[in-house]
């Protein structure tokens, strides 16, 4: 296991800036996800118009991959359609069970793309796909 | 005095000689289960190839060396925890299993509404539920010993906590979170003076200190071989015999009858009235190697060994500023077991990049969320120590802690 | 057809390899517990010294690593049975307390005054004393389908017993006293007509016959790992996921739990929720081993095998005068299971001296009393075959048998 | 494990014989013995005057050696007084328990002495010792 492959600078930067870290003003959704068994514990927020997520952020506590997942996915569906989001969702959890390989296809995950190596660490996924999952049973309401 | 010879004793277990993520293995985690020597593996592979049948169903001579086996090893375990007779040794699957037995067996009979059950705030899960579910059903009424600033039960506390309304008290030896070992004889003491019966969850402390369950005065001693070097999959349930006695039996079947009709049964004497079905010999055997190896060294070296094993850890992680130790500072009130925080990183990350070192440690809450919400901590990071650590094993811990928070972007 | 080639599964079951009594081994007590392949006993040893943790609780390799082979080998169960999902497979002890949690957990739950739960008057102590108790505690009432001249249950006797006060029926797949296989198609389908679920007991059967629990459409089967080439101290729970989902945890602690307060807790999804306490990663190992050698064989050709060894078997006691065999003679409708008796001579005598000629076999009450009171039997004497047994097994058997009579002064 | 140690001539004779086996008219003390594991199943009768066993039998089931061992004690016991049969009890006890060795002191255990061996076969235990432990229920009332 190379831990470089893990802790990267992206992650590093994410889990520390906390920019997407904060409450919205009046959100349309609120949706919290847990992991029980690790106390990975975030809450979605989001403001969305006309189909569209106009901003998003979120709050909690966890550890720097399920913080910096939470916060690189933010910043991706920001002025995402639902769909576009539901379908980045979908690629990403894609990526992590190595069942979407494709190069090109992974792209536009843009920064997620550096948790695959994830799946090279079953007891960390878990916390790497809340923030995804969460955000699937928000919007697909 | 006559110290530990780690290095010999580490030649034993061919699971450490191994190598992790191209480090050492440093095996930190023996809170949560511990490796097996040699002696175990052969114990158990020999019965496999030599001796293995029905204990006590059949004539012939595999089922008559099998029954054999499991007895010996019954006797091995009174021994061990100094029990009066063998009608008071009942092998289970674990301690979660022994504390569910005592909980719905004996909780089902005697608990009456109002009544109270005394447990401590530290308890592990295993040792909370069985009695969230028994108080539910009778109607009584759960109560909990919270812990002083150095993470242990003060007297004043057992004295408010424990009353005549108490029926049970049942609590953990050792903490397998702070590493605190509560006062149980004390605690003992009070409570059979109110008039109520005491529990002792022995999982972490049968594997590490001596434990003398007539001396203790305790009413129920449980623990699990899996953390002593034997098998999973064994248990063991002390209780006193007239204890055990005056409780039904909670699991069904099997050689735990005597007489069985179409619409009722009778049921064996002890110890057989609480193992039903077909036992696991084989992890008795197990637990029969691993108490031999363990009292061929002598506890009191093991706990000796331990005692420094902790005092040089703690000494080089309080000296580490970023790094929060919790539980007693007092050696004399702990075990084998530190817990920690670091600074800015969480604890899942922190046992990540200690395991890219070669170091197994555990993070979470340690099957103890009461516990953690008490201490308002979400997690912490927990190693815990055995007759094989070494001082080296600790030195590559620290060394690796000395790194973690650089994987975070951290400055030191 | 390819058959089984015995002489070479015989030399992978070491234990066999030995003289017992002056005699050669003949083991033919596969009823009480079988015998470990040398494949069943290295996957523990290679376990044990390369990747042993605490399952589901540790970031680092070895815990990684002992997660990997607990669901491997519970995903090699659920093929193996054909579960439609990984949620409905449990591990357990074994069978006895497989069907004590089906009982306690279903049966408090959903069990009511005069309701009925129907069972054979043929099970196994674990089949039955479960359910007196829960009958008891909600004055519900128990009933038993009896068995025909043949040792069979008919078609109006399922019809008489399970009606629609029916609520629970519990049921052997193959008895372990007769070798009866059951219809138990038949009473699951009219069960479900009636409204009723069905426990299936596959101690007996899974071990040699092929089960597909979603073409029985079977609501709950248990089974026990030591009676097929598998460690002790492992069972399996396969249940439907509805009816697991409605149904509230037996044991409870450990890693069963979401999250755990003071006062209450909530629990983890299925399969976990049934699963408390550290579990038993060698017996699941050692589980999916045996597995993966009684597959490689194939089923087909186990049950081939035991059906040959059964007819060869019979044909040579029948035509011994003094020796009464028990149970269906249609070898469509038995496993390799022979219950017996000599006239003159006791059961516990027969078992006594064919172990003085190496023989392993059973004599008693085989845990089902109520059944040997319906035969009005004290006893009987018991062979149970499989896979390493051979032809010259049975000679030697038969031999023995001969020489009986002998032994007591009787001239034959 | 030597069979003929076990099945001796002796204990074949008793088992077959069964002519301590019958119902007594009006017995003293009726007492019943059971072994739950193996379903031996004797009910010893006697007859007692003034502290001796004047007749002696019993009924039941069970295997050869359970039906010998409690013949021949039958046969030992009777016209002896309470005390001295206890005192047998009790030695029979020691010799199957390898406690009493001395060849002397079991010599007075006559016939019984045969089943010495069962010690060597602790399946068969059970059954030796059931008559001599339902006899000392029934006279240490
Ligand atoms: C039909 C049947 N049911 C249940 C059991 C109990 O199995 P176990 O002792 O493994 O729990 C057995 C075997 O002893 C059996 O043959
Ligand atoms: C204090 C304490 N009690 C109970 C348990 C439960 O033990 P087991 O999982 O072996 O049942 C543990 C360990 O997990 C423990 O540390």
């Amino acid at each position: 296991m190379d831990l470089n492959s893990i802790y990267t600078q992206l992650i590093m930067e994410h889990n520390k800036s906390g920019h997407n870290k904060r409450p919205l003003d009046n959100p349309d959704i609120i949706e919290r996800g847990h992991n029980p068994s690790c106390g990975d514990d975030i809450t979605l927020q989001l403001k969305i118009a006309e189909d569209i997520i106009e901003d998003a952020s979120y709050t909690g506590v966890g550890c720097a991959i399920s913080q910096a997942s939470t916060s690189m996915m933010i910043d991706l569906i920001k002025s995402k359609s639902i769909d576009e989001a539901l379908n980045l969702v979908q690629t990403f959890i894609g990526m992590i069970k190595k069942e979407i390989i494709d190069e090109e296809e992974l792209e536009k995950l843009e920064d997620s793309i550096v948790l695959r190596n994830i799946s090279n660490m079953p007891a960390r996924v878990k916390c790497a796909v809340l923030a995804w999952h969460t955000l699937k049973e928000a919007i697909s309401k | 005095m006559n110290k530990l010879n780690v290095d010999e004793i580490k030649k034993d277990f061919p699971i450490l000689d191994q190598r992790m993520n191209g480090h050492r293995l440093v095996y930190l985690d023996n809170g949560a289960t511990t490796q097996k020597p040699i002696q175990v593996i052969e114990a158990i592979f020999y019965y496999n190839t030599r001796s293995h049948g029905n204990p006590h169903r059949g004539a012939h001579q595999l089922s008559i060396r099998a029954t054999d086996e499991y007895d010996l090893a019954k006797e091995r375990v009174r021994q061990f925890i100094n029990a009066k007779s063998l009608e008071e040794i009942i092998f289970t699957r674990n301690t979660t299993e022994s504390i569910n037995l005592i909980a719905s067996a004996y909780g089902r009979e005697f608990v009456k509404e109002n009544d109270e059950i005394v447990l401590a705030i530290s308890e592990h899960h295993s040792n909370i539920l069985p009695w969230q579910r028994i108080v539910k059903e009778k109607k009584a009424i759960l109560k909990y010993m919270y812990l002083n600033e150095d993470g242990r039960i003060d007297t004043e506390e057992i004295k408010e906590k424990i009353t005549k309304k108490t029926k049970i008290v049942s609590i953990a030896h050792m903490s397998n979170v702070l590493g605190t070992i509560h006062p149980i004889e004390e605690v003992i003491n009070y409570a059979h003076k109110m008039g109520a019966i005491v529990l002792v969850d022995g999982a972490q402390s049968t594997p590490h200190i001596k434990v003398d369950v007539q001396e203790l005065d305790a009413d129920f001693y449980v623990f699990s071989g899996h953390k002593m070097l034997a098998p999973m999959g064994i248990g063991v349930l002390y209780g006193k015999k007239e204890i055990l006695e005056s409780i039904p039996p909670f699991l069904m079947g099997g050689d735990m009858i005597e007489y069985v009709y179409e619409k009722e049964a009778t049921f064996a004497p002890l110890p057989y009235k609480f193992e039903a079905g077909t036992q696991n010999v084989e992890g008795a055997v197990g637990l029969k190697a691993a108490i031999d190896y363990l009292e061929n060294i002598g506890m009191d070296k093991i706990e000796e060994h331990e005692r420094f094993l902790v005092e040089y850890a703690l000494d080089k992680m309080l000296s580490i500023p970023y790094v929060n130790v919790q539980g007693p500072k007092d050696l004399n009130k702990r075990g084998g077991i530190i817990s920690f925080t670091i600074d800015d990183v969480h604890p899942h990350d922190v046992s990540t990049i200690l395991d890219s070192y070669g170091i197994a440690i555990r993070a979470g809450h340690h099957c103890a969320q009461p516990l953690m919400r008490y201490l308002k901590l979400p997690a912490t990071s927990r190693v815990s120590f055995y007759l094989y650590n070494t001082k080296e094993d600790i030195d590559q811990f620290i060394e690796g802690l000395r790194n973690v928070r650089k994987w975070l972007g951290y400055g030191s």
